[in-house]
This record gives structure tokens, sequence and C-alpha cells, in this order.
């Protein structure tokens, strides 16, 4: 296992450069659904105050 | 069909989230002035430029002689003549010099002729001065020139009167009334009422978005 | 050949909810299959008898590259299908595309240089192919920043989409003088990887840009949705989807 | 006053060179004398570009060395980013002048072709800002050590790579034209696109400086100077079309 983890001394290259790609995997991973959770929110929000205009009207 | 009418169909314009044209339909003929009134944001300069094909609405069209203006853009423009809000001049150039470029892409002018509309326009005294020692109303009576120089059936004006002393609102209600008396079309929105006679002016209202 | 499916792309609400049925069956395969790459190419492929273990960064620069490029086509083509056909759902998709390009154009960028300290003995040493890299990092920028600066989306669909037509002329261009460039000023600091890998190295590799892709895909479909769904507040079908 | 009366007889069908119109090429000569003549009236427009590349010029045997042969090795690197950069200075206000006071709007109005007016404006802007900096450039190359016999290379290097410049410029120029600040976002569009200008330049001017033939880098400058003739206008209208909307 610290063989694998020594990567034949060259550690210090491979393992930023893995922890960078899978950091910027995951980020994107989260900005997506970050961006599409509020996308959401926004939308039911503009239903809500519909609504609500619906009923004061009524 | 080649009678000089315009005709706007169910035209829809979007702007950003607002809903500025909603089915907007008209039509004008020769010696037809349509005058569009309405309240600040209901959408006069909208229309206007979308008839004149520099916006592109979401639905409708625009028919000039019977066809779709968008199918032959350069045609329909060599036809029309535009005036914004602003007087389209350069501040460098003289009044003269203006009208050279401006109008001089579209038709060759002779120096006769350019005089004669100059002095049409009461501008014989201050067209060789740069345009920026030019007061508001002389710099509208310049892009006035203009219009006329541009020799054209249909006149589209936005707030032709802006800036204007009586005399001047005066003059664009005789230029309007000589051109629809030569079978030219205008649309043209407008604030305050145009000093011209009645005969062939046709409103539209349009209304809030 | 029919264009019904080009049309119906067209309607958001279709692109809505078809992107969203596609995102998983382009996201658990792209798992599988970055984890069997990860395994195939950290694990089970040999060291390079001259870079050692160092050549494993090509495990994720490459595709990463890949993807930076990919996004950037997409970008470009949705762009200009938006412009000529006028088409709103093509720039959502270029909308879509470039900050995931973006982010993967940085991280080649990155784990380029982390692989030239080991390689030049330098971080950054002008190779050709990072040097475009960079310029394709900054078209992406460019892009964003033409987007950002218009009020009216409109506007900034298209202004951008002339902007990433553009690029998609000039890329290669610019990459192909790049290299004629570095290949007169001879550092000779090429990566010394254009030997044919042996099967072991190289089925890793391709199972990670199959994987690198299905996942670029499931994030823009993603994105897309929320893009959509902000373009279509007003409409009928988002109040229905999202009271549903 | 213009005859009226004849509206509703056709029109010879779309013929954008009707009676009495200018012909294209006359229109583009129109266009050319009329940015000429704006171009001089503001002088300090005009002179800025060119005082801007002296001035970075100058910078560098300030900054690096006074010893002409150093400062002959990296003369072709220095004259071409000065270049450059003095070239996106003039940019920004090739089409907004014109797009805030509406004449821009007219000309898109006028029924001629927008293309052929956006090409006469950029020839303006490059023999405004293009001409002057090639006819500097070797004046510049003096200063910085530079041979004699390697001057015509730098004047046709500079002259040529210049027009790809203002093209490919006029399509960043098109797409910010109508944005507030737009100084630092131009630039950022327009430089990762004419890299190639600089390092085909930049070469010429090297080999010009060694005393060797340089035909090869100018022909691949006017390659992409033919090529940006051709495709960029397309692009610019489209930006300016856009912005007008």
């Amino acid at each position: 296992m610290m063989k694998f983890l020594w990567m034949g001394g060259y550690y210090p290259f491979v393992w930023p450069s893995y922890a960078v790609t899978f950091a910027v995997i995951g980020l994107n991973i989260y900005w997506a659904k970050r961006l599409l959770a509020r996308a959401r929110r926004a939308a039911q929000r503009r239903v809500e105050i519909q609504l609500e205009m619906q009923e004061e009207a009524t | 069909m080649s009678e000089a009418t315009l005709e706007g169909e169910k035209i829809h314009l979007w702007r950003g989230e607002r809903h500025v044209l909603r089915g907007v339909t008209f039509r004008v003929t020769g010696g037809e002035c349509l005058q569009l009134t309405g309240p600040n944001g209901s959408g006069k300069t909208s229309l206007l430029r979308t008839v004149c094909g520099l916006s592109y609405p979401e639905a409708g069209a625009i028919h000039w002689r019977g066809k779709d203006v968008r199918r032959d853009l350069p045609a329909f423009h060599a036809e029309m003549a535009y005036l914004g809000h602003e007087p389209p001049l350069k501040m460098e150039l003289t009044a003269r010099e203006n009208l050279a470029y401006w109008i001089g892409v579209r038709r060759r002018m002779t120096r006769a002729e350019v005089d004669q509309t100059l002095e049409r326009v009461g501008g014989e005294r201050w067209s060789d001065r740069p345009v920026h020692t030019l007061s508001a109303g002389q710099k509208r009576r310049v892009a006035l020139a203009g219009l006329l120089l541009m020799n054209v059936p249909l006149w589209l004006l936005d707030e032709p009167t802006t800036n204007l002393d009586v005399d001047g609102q005066r003059l664009v209600g005789t230029l309007l009334e000589e051109h629809l008396a030569g079978g030219g079309l205008a649309v043209t929105a407008v604030h305050h009422a145009l000093l011209m006679s009645e005969r062939g002016l046709r409103p539209l209202e349009l209304g809030f978005a | 050949m029919t264009w019904t499916w080009f049309h119906r792309l067209a309607s958001p609400p279709y692109l809505y909810r078809t992107a969203g049925r596609l995102t998983p069956w382009f996201a658990w395969p792209a798992a599988l299959l970055i984890v069997a790459g990860l395994i195939g190419g950290l694990w089970l492929a040999p060291p390079d008898f001259q870079q050692g273990d160092a050549y494993r960064i090509i495990y994720v620069h490459a595709p990463s590259a890949w993807l930076s490029l990919m996004m950037y086509g997409v970008m470009g083509i949705a762009g200009g299908i938006g412009l000529i056909w006028r088409m709103k759902a093509a720039h959502a998709v270029a909308a879509s595309a470039a900050p995931i390009g973006a982010s993967f154009a940085l991280v080649t960028l990155v784990t380029g240089s982390l692989w030239g300290k080991p390689m030049w003995g330098t971080y950054w040493a002008w190779d050709p192919r990072l040097t475009s890299e960079l310029f394709l990092f900054l078209l992406y920028l460019g892009y964003m920043g033409l987007r950002a600066a218009f009020e009216d989306l409109q506007r900034a669909d298209r202004a951008s989409a002339v902007l990433a037509v553009v690029g998609l002329v000039d890329v290669p261009i610019v990459h192909y003088s790049v290299v004629w460039w570095n290949s007169l000023h001879q550092g000779a600091l090429v990566f010394t990887g254009r030997r044919a890998m042996p099967p072991s190295m190289l089925i890793p590799l391709m199972v990670m840009f199959l994987g690198f892709t299905l996942y670029s895909v499931a994030v823009l479909c993603m994105r897309l949705r929320a893009e959509v769904l902000n373009r279509e507040r007003t409409a009928r079908w988002v109040r229905e989807e999202v009271a549903a | 006053m213009p005859e009226v009366g004849a509206w509703s007889a056709p029109l010879p069908a779309a013929a954008p060179e009707r009676a009495g119109a200018p012909s294209a090429l006359g229109v583009a000569r129109l266009m050319l004398e009329r940015d000429l003549r704006l171009a001089f009236r503001k002088a300090s427009q005009l002179i800025q570009p060119l005082a801007f590349f002296v001035i970075v010029t100058t910078l560098f045997p300030l900054a690096v060395t006074p010893s002409l042969a150093e400062l002959r090795r990296i003369a072709p690197g220095v004259v071409w980013a000065a270049a450059l950069l003095s070239s996106l200075l003039a940019l920004e206000f090739l089409f907004r002048d014109d797009a805030q006071d509406g004449t821009l709007e007219q000309f898109a109005l006028s029924g001629r072709a927008l293309t052929g007016l956006l090409v006469a404006k950029t020839a303006a802007h490059w023999l405004l800002t293009g001409l002057p900096l090639a006819l500097m450039a070797p004046v510049a190359g003096a200063a910085l050590g530079v041979p004699e016999a390697a001057m015509p290379g730098i004047l046709a290097s500079v002259a040529l790579g210049t027009v790809t410049l203002s093209l490919i410029g006029a399509v960043g120029a098109a797409l910010t034209m109508g944005l507030r600040r737009s100084g630092a976002l131009l630039s950022l569009l327009t430089l990762p696109l004419v890299i190639p200008v600089l390092i085909f330049g930049a070469r010429a001017t090297q080999l010009a400086i060694k005393g060797e033939s340089y035909s090869a880098p100018l022909m691949l400058l006017a390659a992409l100077a033919v090529l940006a003739t051709t495709l960029a206008p397309l692009a610019a209208t489209a930006a300016v079309r856009i912005n007008l909307e």
C-alpha cells in the first residue's frame, strides 16, 4: 500500500493531479445541482405568488 | 401586388421578461399616417424598430407592398426612412457634410437639391457650422432635411417634434401633410398632437404590457 | 430522414424532460467507467520505463484536455445553430457548456504543469499543447465575460454565439501556429509520449476518455435543465412542472 | 422638394443599385472618406495609438538594458507586442461612437450591404492605426538596434499583420460596442484570437533582423489576412446587427 501511495517517488505530482481533477469533477456536479435547485425554487416562488394574487382577486 | 401598403400582422415582441407587443395588427396605405399613441413604455419605439427590421419579433410579420419585409430587407430599407429619438448626426461634421454621408450612401444628390432642402427646414444660415455648435432644435431640423432628401415613400418617425419650437412643429406638420398628399405613408410615435390636418390620420393606441 | 427530433428538441419542455430522463443513463455508466479507469490506470497499468509512475497523470490530464475541446465544440456548434435558426434551446446548450469546458481547461493546465515539474524540471515550459490550452482557457473566459456583460439575455446569447463560432474557426489556427512556433525554438521539451502505448496502459486511458465524456454529458444535461427553467420561468409548463 | 406622387408604382425589383444610387464601390469610398475626415477632426484619438506605441517601445531599453546588442535580440517581441496593444487601443471607438449617435443604425437601414460599409470602416481603421504603426515600427526598431537592412521586412510584416488585427479586432469591437466599459473585455476577446499574427509577425521580424529570408512567415501573415478578410466582416456584420436590435 505504501508503495502504491509512494508512486515511485512521484507522489507530490500524481496525487495532487488526481485531487484537482476529482475536485473539479465533484464541483461541477455540485454547481449543476445547486443551479437546478435554485431554478426550481425560483419557479416555485413564482407559482406561489401567482396563486396568492389569484386568491386576493377572488 | 405593388401598391404602397404597410401591414403589421399580429406582431409579438418580448424584451427580456416583458411581453412588449402583444399581437399588434395594423394597415397603412398611401396617403395615410398611422399615429402610435400610448404612455411611456407601451411599446411605441419597439414597434417602430420592429417595423424597420432592427428588432426581430417573436411572432407575426410585417408586409410591405404585400411581401414579407424579411424576404428582402435591403429593398424595403431602400424605400423607408426611420428617425429615432436623437438626430443621427456626427457632432464634428457640418450639417451639409452629415447629409452628404448619411444620405449619400443611398442616392446621389445635387448641390441645388441639398441647398433647397436645407432652406426648406430653415437651415441655410447654419448649414456649414459643425453640428455640435447647433441647438437641439436645429439638429432636429437637419434630421428633417435628411428625411426629405432620402426621397422615400415610407416614413417611420419616433417623436419627430421633440425639441422643436412652434414653428418647427408646424414645419413637421406641413412636411407630413405634403408627404401624405403625394401618396406617401407614415408611422409616427407621438406624445403631443402633431400640428397638422386630421386628414389621413389613423390612430393606434398601444396599451401597457 | 425526418427532422422531427430536431424540432422537438427545440421545444423547452421536451428538452427539459428529456435532459432529466437522460441524466442517470449517462451519470451511472460514467461513474463506473471512471472507477474502472482509475483502478486500471493507477493499479493495473505498469509504470512507464522512462517516466516511471509520473506518466499516470495522463489518465486525468488527457481526458480533461479532451473535455475542454469537446465542450468548446459543443458551444460553437450550438451557438451557430442558435444564430442560424434562431433556436433558443441551442443557446441554452451553449451557455451550459461554457463553464464545464472552462473548468476542465483549467484542470488540464494544472495537471499539465504538475506533470511538467518531474519531466521538465519546471512547472511551465511553453509546451505547445499546454500553450494552446492556455489560449483556449482565455477564450472561455472571454466568452463567459462577454455573456455576463449583457443585461439582455437574447443579446448575450447571440453575441457570445458569434464569438464562439469565430473561436471555432480560430482555435485550430492558434493551435497550429503555436506548434509551428514551438518547432522553431527547439527546446526539446515536448511530451515524450508519442510511442505506441502497450494495451495495459492504453485500455485504462480509453476507459477514462469514455467515462469523462459520458460524465460531461450528464453534467451538461443538469446545467441545461437549470438554464431552460430559468429562461422559461413564465411559461405554463414550468408551473405544471414545479407544482407536480 | 422632392417630387412625390408615384410611390405606388413598383420600383425595379429589389435592385440595390437603383437609378441615382451610388455604386457599391462609391459607397465604400464615401464611408472611408467619412471616417478619415472624422478622425482628422479628432486628432488626439489619431495620435494616441502611435504615441502609445512609441512609449511602450522606449520602456524596454529603460527597463532591460541600453545595450543595443541585447535589445536587438528582443526587438521583434517588443515591436510586435507594442503594435498589438496599440492597435487594440483604437479599436474600442471603431463602432462605439457611431452606435451611440445613431449614425450606424442609419447605415444599417440604408438598404446598402452592411458588410461593405463595415469593411470600409475597418479599412479606415487600418489606414489610421495599422499603416502609421507600420511606418513607425522601423523607427522604433532603429532605437532598438535593428540594422537598416531589416527595415523593409519590419515594415512589411507590421503592415500585413495589422490588416488581420484590424479585421479580427473589428469583430471584437462590434461585439462590445453597446457595453459601457469594454476596454478590458475587448482585449480579452481579441488577444487570444490574434496569437497567430503575433507569432508569424515576430518570426518575420526576427528573420529580417538576422538578415535571413523572411518570406515564409510573411506568406503565412498574408494567408491569415486573406482568411480574415473573407470571414471576419461577416462575423462583424452579425455582431453589429445583434447590438442594434
